[in-house]
C-alpha cells in the first residue's frame, strides 16, 4: 500500500510539472489539451491522495470542467490568423528565470529548514479517524462560520455577471475601429 | 501695547495679499500698486513703534504671543506650538525686513509691467514668511515660514525675470529645498533626542538650548552641520551659491534687492539662533571654520565680481563678499565682531539692495549690462549717479559710511578673537584686508565704466527709454533719467546708509543685550 | 438570531451598501431609460445612510462578529469612513459618467458600490479567507469599473490590472498557506496567540515577505507598480479618484493589520518595508517628472505619496500609525482636489494633455490658485497639510534610532525631487499662449468639491491639534 | 531514502512549490495572455494544494485550510471569466493577444 501511494505520488508530481512546462511551450490548442490533463489527472489525483476526494471532485467539476469550457470558448472567440507565440526569450526573461529561481531555492531551503527542525514527525501516515466525514467538517464549516465569506462570493458572482456584460458589450460601429 | 500684536506685524500682509487677489478688489494696475505701497508704508511704521516700546534691557522675548486655533495649540500632541516672539537681535531684522519691503514695493512701479496683481499679492506673502521666520520661536514654525518662501521666490523670479529665468529659478528651488530638507533632518532628529533626554516633546527653542549640552559631541556636531547646511545655501557660502547667483541676476529687480537684502540675513540669523544658540560648544569648537568660510566667500567672491562683465552679476558677487565679512565677525566669537557681524547683515542689506537698484535703473534706461557697452552715464542721469555714489562708498566702506563701521567692527573683532592658533588669525586678518582692497576694485571699475569716461553715442539723447520690445518711446523726465520713485528708493538706502556711519549706535543699542545673553552663553 | 446581532452591532454600514448594490441592480432592470438621472441620486442617498449607520456600529471594545471572520473596532471604523468619504466625492463627480452611460447608469452604481463594499470588507477581515476572498471582490470590481469606457485603453488598462491583481492575491495566497501551516489557524486572533514565544523561522519570514509583497499591489507601492498609471489613463475620471483613494486606503488597513501580527518574528521586515517605501518614492518621482499627460501624472503622484505612507508603516509604533493617518486624511482630501480640478478641466475642453494647461493662471486665477495649494500640499510645502503629514511621517522614522538616519535622509532627498514634479504642472500653468480657455461654470459638484477639499487642505494644517489627537487615539485602538 | 519514498507534508510542499514557481515563470515568460491566465491559475491552485496538504497534517479537527482551498478554485474561475470577457474586448480592438503587440499606453 505504502509503495503504491509512493508511486502515485510521483507519477502524479512529474506528470503536473511536465505537463505544466508542456502547456507553456506548445500551442494554444495543444496547452488547452494539457491543461486540462493536469487538472484532471495530476491535481485532482493529489487530492484524493490526500484523503480529500471532495476537493478533488470538486476541483475536477468545477475547476476543471469550468475552466475547460472557458478557455475552449475563449479560443474560439478570438479566432487566429497570426502564429500564436510560445514563450519570448529576451534578456528580461532570463533574468526571471533567474529570480525565480532564487525565489524557488530559498524557500525550498526554509521548507527543508523547517522540516528539520520540526518537532512533530510528519512522515508518519494520516490519521484516517480524524478525517472520517470530511464533507460535514467542510459543510458546517462553510456554513458556520464562513457564512458571510460564502455570500460574498455569491455577490462577486453576481458583480462578475453583470461587469463583464458591461465591459464585454460593444456599439457596431466601434468593432471596426 | 495691547496695538502691538506681533501676530498682526507677520499676518498682515498675508491679509493684505489676500485683499488684493481677491475678486472685490479693483482690477486696475495703478489702484494695486497704491495699496501696496501704501501699506508698506504702514507696515514700516508699524514695526517702528515696536522699536519704539521695545526695553533695550530686556533680557528674553518680548512681544511673546502664541497661535492658537479654537483655543487650542498648533500641535499639542507633539509639543510644538505657533509661538512667536521678538527679541532684540530678531527686532532689528525684522524692521529690516519691513524696510526692504517698502523700497522694494515703491521701486517697483518702473520695473514691473505686467501681472500686477499676483505680484504685489506676492511680495507681501514674501513678507509674511520673513518675518515669520525671524519671529517664530519653534524650530518647526521656522522651518514652516523658511519653506514658505520657496513658492513666492519661485514665482517672484520665473514669471517676471529674464527668458531663463524659469528654469534659473526652478534650480534655486530644487537647491534650497534639497539644503532645507538636511536641515530638516538636523531639526527632526535635535527634536527626538532631546525628547529621549529630557522626556518633553517639544520644540521650543529655549527649552531645546537647555537640554542640548548632554548629547556626544559628535552627535551634536552632526546636527550642527546639518542645520549649518541648510543656511549655507541661503546665505550663500561659496561652493554652495551657484544657484542663488543666478536667480538673483535673472530676477527683476525688486525681486533681486529683496533676495540678495533679506536671504543672507535669514540664513545668518539661522546660524546665530540655532547654530550659536543650541549647541555653543560645538560652534566654539569650529567658529574657524566659519571664519575660513567667511574669507573664501570675500576673496573668491571678489575675485568672480572681477571677472564679470554683466554689471548685474558684478553686484550679486558683491553681496556675497559682504556677507563673508559677516561671517567673519560671528566665526571671531567676541564681542565686537558678534555685534559687528548683525551690523554688518542690515548694512549690507541696504548696500547690496541699493546696488541692485541702481542697476536695475541703468539696465532700464539703456537695455544691457554689459560693462563695455555702458560708460558716461553720468552726464545722462546725473542724479542717479549722485546717490549711486553713496551707496557704492557704503559698500567699499569709505569712513562716515555704514560699511566702514560695520567692515571695522568685524576685522577688528576678529583680530582681538583668542582662538588658537593666533597665526591663524593674523592670516586670516591680512587676507581679508586684501579682500577689502579688492572689494573696492571691483565696485570702483563698475561705478567708472557705467558713469564715467565718454558718453557712448547711443546715450546722448536727452533722456531716452524703451518699451518692452525695444522701442524707442520719446518720455521726457523731469529729472534728467530718473523717476521721481527711483529717486526716493535710493535716497532712503543713501540717507540710511550715511546716517548709521555717523551714529551707529542707533541700531547697535537694540540688540546690544541680545547679544550679550549669546555670548555669555557661548562662554559656558 | 445571532446573525442579526451581528449584522446590526458591526456591519450595519456593509449591510446597507450591499442592499444598494442589489437596489441599483432591480433598478436597473425596470427604469433604465427614462430615470438614469436620479441615479446618481440613489447612489448619494445611499452613501449618506451608509454613513450615518457607521454611528450605530460598535467600535470599543472589537466586536468578533460571524465566528472571528470578521471584526469592528475603531480601527475599521476610521478606515470605512474615510472609504465612505472617498467614495462620496466619487460619486458626486461622476455626473458626466452618467449622461454619457445613460441606460447603464444604475449598473455603473451597482459595480462601484460592489467596490466600496469589497474596501469596507477587506478593512474589516479577520481571517485569510475573508481577507482573500475580499481582496479579490475588490480587485475584480476595480477592474471591471476602470473597464468600463467604450475605448481601447480602458480596456487595456483594466486587462493589466487583472493581471497583476490576480499575480498578487495568488502570491498572497501562498504566503498565506505557510503561516497557516506554522501556526495551524488562519484567524488572525489565533494566529496571534499561537505565536506566542514563537522563534520564528526562515520559512515564516519568506511567506510573510510573500504576503508584503503581495500587499504591496493593493497600496500601490514598489514589486506591482506598473499598472497604476497605465490604469488611471485608460479609466475614467470618477474612477481614477476613487482608484487612487479607496484600494489604497483598504489596503493600508489590512497590511498594518497583517503587519501587526507578524513584524515581531521577522525582524529585517520593517527595513524592506522602507527601503520598499523608498523604491516606490523614487519610482513614483522619476516617472511623473518626464509625464506630459495630466493623468498619468496623477497617477504617478499618487505612488509618491502611497511610498510616503508605506514609510510610516515600516516602523509600526502608535506614532507612526497616527502619522500614517493623518497622512492619509490628508491625502484622502488632497488627491480628491486634485482630481476635481482636474475633472473641471476635462469636462470643459476634453483634453488631459499637460501642455493645454498652458495659460490658464491669466484666465482663471481663481482656479490656478486653488490648484497650486493642491500641488503643494501633495509636494509638502506649507501652509498646507501636506507639509505636517510628511513632518509626522518623517519624524516616526527619526524617532527610531540613529541607525534609520540614512533612510531619512534618503526619503527627504526624494521629497525634494517631489517638490520638483510639482512644480512642472504649475510652470506650465504659467506659461503664455495665445488661446484663452474658459471653464464652464455649468459643473455644480465637482466645483463644490474641488473647491471644498482645497480649503480643507489649509484648514487641517491649521486645526490640526484636534485631528492629531484623533489619529493617536485610533492608533492605540489597533 | 524513507524520507524520499514515505509520502508526508513536505513533499506536497514541494510539488506545489514546483508547480507555483513554474506557473510564476509562466506569467512572466509566456507571449499568449490566455496562456498568463492559466498560468496565475496554477499559481492560486498551487496554494490551494498548499492549504489542503497543510489542513489534513496540522488542522486535522477543523480542517479550515480545506475551505481555503475551495474558495481558491471557485475564485480560479471567476478571474477567468472576467480575464475572458477584457481578452474578448481587447482582441475585438487589436485582433492579437500577444502580450507585446497589444500595448497602447505607454510612457
Amino acid at each position: 500500500m505504502e509503495t503504491l501511494t509512493t508511486v502515485f505520488f510521483y507519477l502524479m508530481s512529474i506528470l503536473a510539472i511536465s505537463a505544466l512546462f508542456g502547456m507553456i511551450f506548445s500551442s494554444l490548442k495543444k496547452s488547452i489539451l494539457i491543461w486540462a490533463f493536469i487538472l484532471f489527472c495530476a491535481l485532482g489525483g493529489i487530492y484524493f491522495l490526500l484523503n480529500m476526494s471532495f476537493v478533488g471532485a470538486f476541483q475536477i467539476l468545477v475547476g476543471a470542467a469550468g475552466t475547460l469550457c472557458l478557455v475552449a470558448f475563449l479560443m474560439f472567440l478570438t479566432p487566429e490568423k497570426i502564429n500564436r507565440a510560445g514563450v519570448c526569450f529576451k534578456a528580461r526573461i532570463f533574468i526571471s528565470i533567474f529570480s525565480i529561481l532564487l525565489i524557488f531555492l530559498s524557500l525550498l531551503w526554509a521548507i527543508v529548514d523547517n522540516y528539520l527542525a520540526s518537532v512533530l514527525d510528519f512522515i508518519i501516515t494520516i490519521n484516517k479517524n480524524g478525517l472520517l466525514n470530511v464533507v460535514d467538517t467542510i459543510g458546517e464549516s462553510i456554513i458556520g462560520n464562513y457564512a458571510v465569506v460564502f455570500e460574498v462570493t455569491a455577490v462577486v458572482i453576481l458583480l462578475v455577471i453583470v461587469g463583464t456584460a458591461m465591459v464585454g458589450v460593444f456599439k457596431r460601429n466601434e468593432e471596426s475601429r | 501695547m495691547n496695538i502691538l500684536s506681533i501676530l498682526a506685524l507677520i499676518f498682515s500682509p498675508a491679509i493684505a495679499a489676500l485683499l488684493i487677489l481677491s475678486p472685490v478688489f479693483p482690477n486696475n494696475e495703478i489702484k494695486i500698486r497704491r495699496f501696496a505701497k501704501t501699506f508698506g508704508i504702514l507696515h514700516f511704521i508699524y514695526s517702528m513703534l515696536f522699536l519704539l516700546f521695545f526695553n533695550p534691557t530686556n533680557f528674553g522675548w518680548s512681544y511673546q504671543k502664541e497661535l492658537t486655533f479654537l483655543n487650542t495649540s498648533w500641535l499639542k500632541t507633539l509639543g510644538v506650538t505657533a509661538t512667536f516672539g521678538m527679541d532684540g537681535i530678531s527686532l532689528v531684522f525684522v524692521l529690516l525686513t519691513s524696510f526692504l519691503i517698502m523700497i522694494a514695493l515703491v521701486a517697483s512701479k518702473s520695473m514691473i509691467r505686467t501681472k500686477h496683481r499676483i505680484y504685489y499679492s506676492l511680495v507681501l506673502v514674501l513678507e509674511t514668511a520673513f518675518l515669520g521666520v525671524f519671529c517664530a520661536k519653534d524650530i518647526f514654525l521656522f522651518l514652516l515660514f523658511w519653506e514658505l518662501q520657496l513658492i513666492p521666490i519661485y514665482f517672484l523670479v520665473s514669471q517676471w525675470g529674464d527668458k531663463t529665468s524659469s528654469y534659473s529659478a526652478m534650480k534655486y528651488v530644487v537647491y534650497t529645498f534639497v539644503a532645507s530638507m538636511f536641515m530638516f533632518l538636523g531639526m527632526l532628529v535635535l527634536y527626538f533626542y532631546s525628547f529621549s533626554i529630557s522626556g518633553v516633546l517639544t520644540g521650543d527653542i529655549e527649552s531645546l538650548s537647555m537640554s542640548e549640552s548632554v548629547f556626544a559631541l559628535w552627535f551634536q556636531a552632526f546636527i550642527f552641520f546639518c542645520l549649518l547646511l541648510g543656511f549655507a545655501v541661503k546665505i550663500p557660502i561659496i561652493p554652495f551659491h551657484t544657484a542663488v547667483a543666478k536667480a538673483q541676476v535673472e530676477a527683476v529687480t525688486p525681486v533681486s534687492m529683496l533676495m540678495a537684502g533679506v536671504l543672507p540675513v535669514i540664513g545668518e540669523y539661522g546660524i546665530i539662533r540655532f547654530n550659536m544658540g543650541l549647541f555653543p560648544e560645538v560652534f566654539n569648537y569650529f567658529a574657524p571654520i566659519l571664519i575660513i568660510f567667511g574669507v573664501v566667500n570675500i576673496i573668491y567672491g571678489a575675485c568672480l565680481a572681477l571677472a564679470q562683465t554683466d554689471i548685474k552679476k558684478i553686484t550679486a558677487y558683491a553681496g556675497f563678499v559682504q556677507t563673508g565679512f559677516a561671517l567673519i565677525g560671528l566665526g571671531a566669537l567676541t564681542e565686537l565682531g558678534f555685534n559687528g557681524a548683525v551690523f554688518q547683515l542690515v548694512i549690507a542689506g541696504l548696500i547690496i539692495s541699493g546696488l541692485f537698484m541702481v542697476t536695475g535703473v541703468v539696465y532700464l534706461r539703456t537695455k544691457t549690462r554689459e560693462v563695455s557697452a555702458l560708460g558716461g552715464l553720468s552726464q545722462v542721469m546725473p542724479i542717479c549717479m549722485c546717490l549711486g555714489f553713496i551707496i557704492c562708498f557704503g559698500a567699499v566702506g569709505v569712513p562716515f559710511t555704514a560699511g566702514f563701521i560695520a567692515k571695522f567692527m568685524n576685522l577688528s573683532g576678529l583680530i582681538l578673537s583668542d582662538i588658537e592658533p593666533q597665526k591663524f588669525i593674523v592670516s586670516m586678518a591680512v587676507v581679508s584686508a586684501i579682500g577689502l582692497v579688492l572689494n573696492a576694485c571691483y565696485i570702483l571699475y563698475l561705478f567708472h565704466k557705467t558713469f564715467f569716461g565718454s558718453v557712448l553715442s547711443q546715450f546722448k539723447a536727452e533722456s531716452v527709454q524703451y518699451d518692452e520690445d525695444g522701442n524707442e518711446i520719446t518720455v521726457v523726465y523731469p529729472k534728467r533719467g530718473i523717476t521721481k520713485s527711483e529717486i526716493i528708493v535710493l535716497s532712503l538706502l543713501g540717507i540710511a546708509i550715511i546716517l548709521f556711519g555717523i551714529f551707529p549706535n542707533a541700531l547697535l543699542d537694540i540688540f546690544q543685550v541680545t547679544s550679550d545673553v549669546i555670548l555669555d552663553f557661548m562662554k559656558v | 438570531m445571532e446573525f442579526l446581532t451581528d449584522i446590526n452591532n458591526a456591519f450595519l454600514p456593509e449591510i446597507i451598501i450591499a442592499a444598494f448594490v442589489f437596489i441599483n441592480i432591480f433598478l436597473s432592470l425596470f427604469f433604465n431609460k427614462k430615470f438614469y438621472k436620479t441615479s446618481q441620486w440613489i447612489a448619494i442617498l445611499g452613501i449618506l445612510m451608509s454613513f450615518a449607520s457607521i454611528g450605530f456600529v460598535q467600535a470599543e471594545p472589537t466586536y468578533h462578529a460571524f465566528a472571528n471572520a470578521f471584526i469592528s473596532n475603531v480601527y475599521t471604523v476610521f478606515f470605512k469612513s474615510v472609504i465612505l468619504v472617498a467614495s462620496f466625492f466619487a460619486v458626486l463627480v461622476s455626473h458626466k459618467i452618467v449622461r454619457r452611460k445613460r441606460a447603464r447608469a444604475f449598473e455603473y452604481f451597482a459595480i462601484l458600490f460592489c467596490a466600496i463594499l469589497a474596501a469596507m470588507l477587506l478593512v474589516s477581515a479577520n481571517d485569510f479567507l475573508s481577507s482573500f476572498v475580499s481582496f479579490e471582490f475588490l480587485a475584480l470590481s476595480c477592474c471591471l469599473m476602470s473597464g468600463l469606457i467604450k475605448n481601447y485603453k480602458a480596456k487595456e488598462g483594466a486587462l493589466k490590472y487583472l493581471v497583476c491583481a490576480v499575480v498578487a492575491s495568488a502570491l498572497f495566497l501562498f504566503g498565506t498557506s505557510y503561516i497557516y501551516g506554522i501556526t495551524g489557524s488562519i484567524n488572525f486572533d489565533a494566529i496571534e496567540v499561537s505565536l506566542q514565544g514563537y522563534q520564528g523561522s526562515m520559512l515564516f519570514a519568506l511567506s510573510s515577505l510573500l504576503v508584503i509583497i503581495a500587499m504591496m499591489f493593493k497600496v500601490s507601492a514598489v514589486p506591482f507598480v506598473n499598472w497604476v498609471p497605465d490604469v488611471y489613463k485608460g479609466a475614467s475620471y470618477p474612477v481614477g479618484m476613487f482608484l487612487s483613494i479607496v484600494p489604497i486606503a483598504a489596503g493600508f488597513a489590512l497590511l498594518s493589520r497583517i503587519l501587526v501580527i507578524i513584524s515581531n518574528f521577522v525582524p529585517v521586515l520593517g527595513v524592506v518595508i522602507i527601503i520598499l517605501a523608498l523604491a516606490t518614492i523614487a519610482f513614483g518621482a522619476y516617472g511623473a517628472l518626464r509625464q506630459k499627460d495630466m493623468k498619468r501624472f496623477a497617477g504617478y503622484s499618487t505612488i509618491v505619496q502611497s511610498g510616503f505612507m508605506l514609510l510610516a508603516m515600516g516602523v509600526l509604533s502608535p506614532y507612526s500609525l497616527a502619522g500614517m493617518l493623518y497622512y492619509l486624511i490628508c491625502f484622502l482630501f488632497t488627491n480628491v482636489a486634485l482630481w476635481a480640478g482636474m475633472i473641471m478641466f476635462f469636462n470643459s475642453n476634453g483634453r488631459d494633455d499637460m501642455e493645454s494647461y498652458k495659460g490658464l493662471a491669466y484666465n482663471n486665477p481663481f482656479y490656478t490658485t486653488a490648484m497650486i495649494f493642491v500641488l503643494m500640499s501633495l509636494a509638502g510645502l506649507p501652509p498646507t497639510s501636506g507639509f505636517l503629514a510628511k513632518f509626522f511621517v518623517l519624524s516616526a522614522i527619526a524617532r527610531l534610532g540613529f541607525m534609520y538616519i540614512i533612510f531619512l535622509l534618503v526619503a527627504l532627498l526624494l521629497g525634494a525631487i517631489a517638490v520638483c514634479l510639482y512644480f512642472r504642472p504649475i510652470k506650465i500653468m504659467f506659461e503664455k499662449t495665445t488661446e484663452t480657455l474658459h471653464l464652464t461654470n455649468k459643473l455644480v459638484f465637482s466645483k463644490f468639491v474641488f473647491y471644498f477639499c482645497t480649503a480643507l487642505t489649509i484648514l487641517l494644517c491649521m486645526y490640526s491639534s484636534k485631528i492629531v489627537e484623533f489619529c493617536e487615539l485610533i492608533a492605540y485602538s489597533l | 531514502m524513507s524520507v524520499i519514498f514515505n509520502i508526508g507534508l513536505y513533499h506536497y510542499l514541494i510539488l506545489a512549490l514546483i508547480l507555483f514557481c513554474i506557473g510564476l515563470w509562466g506569467v512572466i515568460a509566456c507571449k499568449d495572455l490566455i496562456k498568463v491566465f492559466l498560468c496565475v491559475n496554477l499559481m492560486m491552485f498551487s496554494a490551494a494544494l498548499n492549504y489542503s496538504a497543510y489542513a489534513v497534517y496540522v488542522d486535522p479537527e477543523k480542517i479550515n485550510g480545506v475551505v481555503v482551498a475551495i474558495f481558491i478554485i471557485v475564485f480560479g474561475i471567476i478571474n477567468l471569466v472576467v480575464s475572458a470577457a477584457l481578452l474578448i474586448s481587447v482582441f475585438k480592438y487589436k485582433k492579437n493577444l500577444d502580450v507585446e503587440k497589444i500595448t497602447d499606453i505607454k510612457g
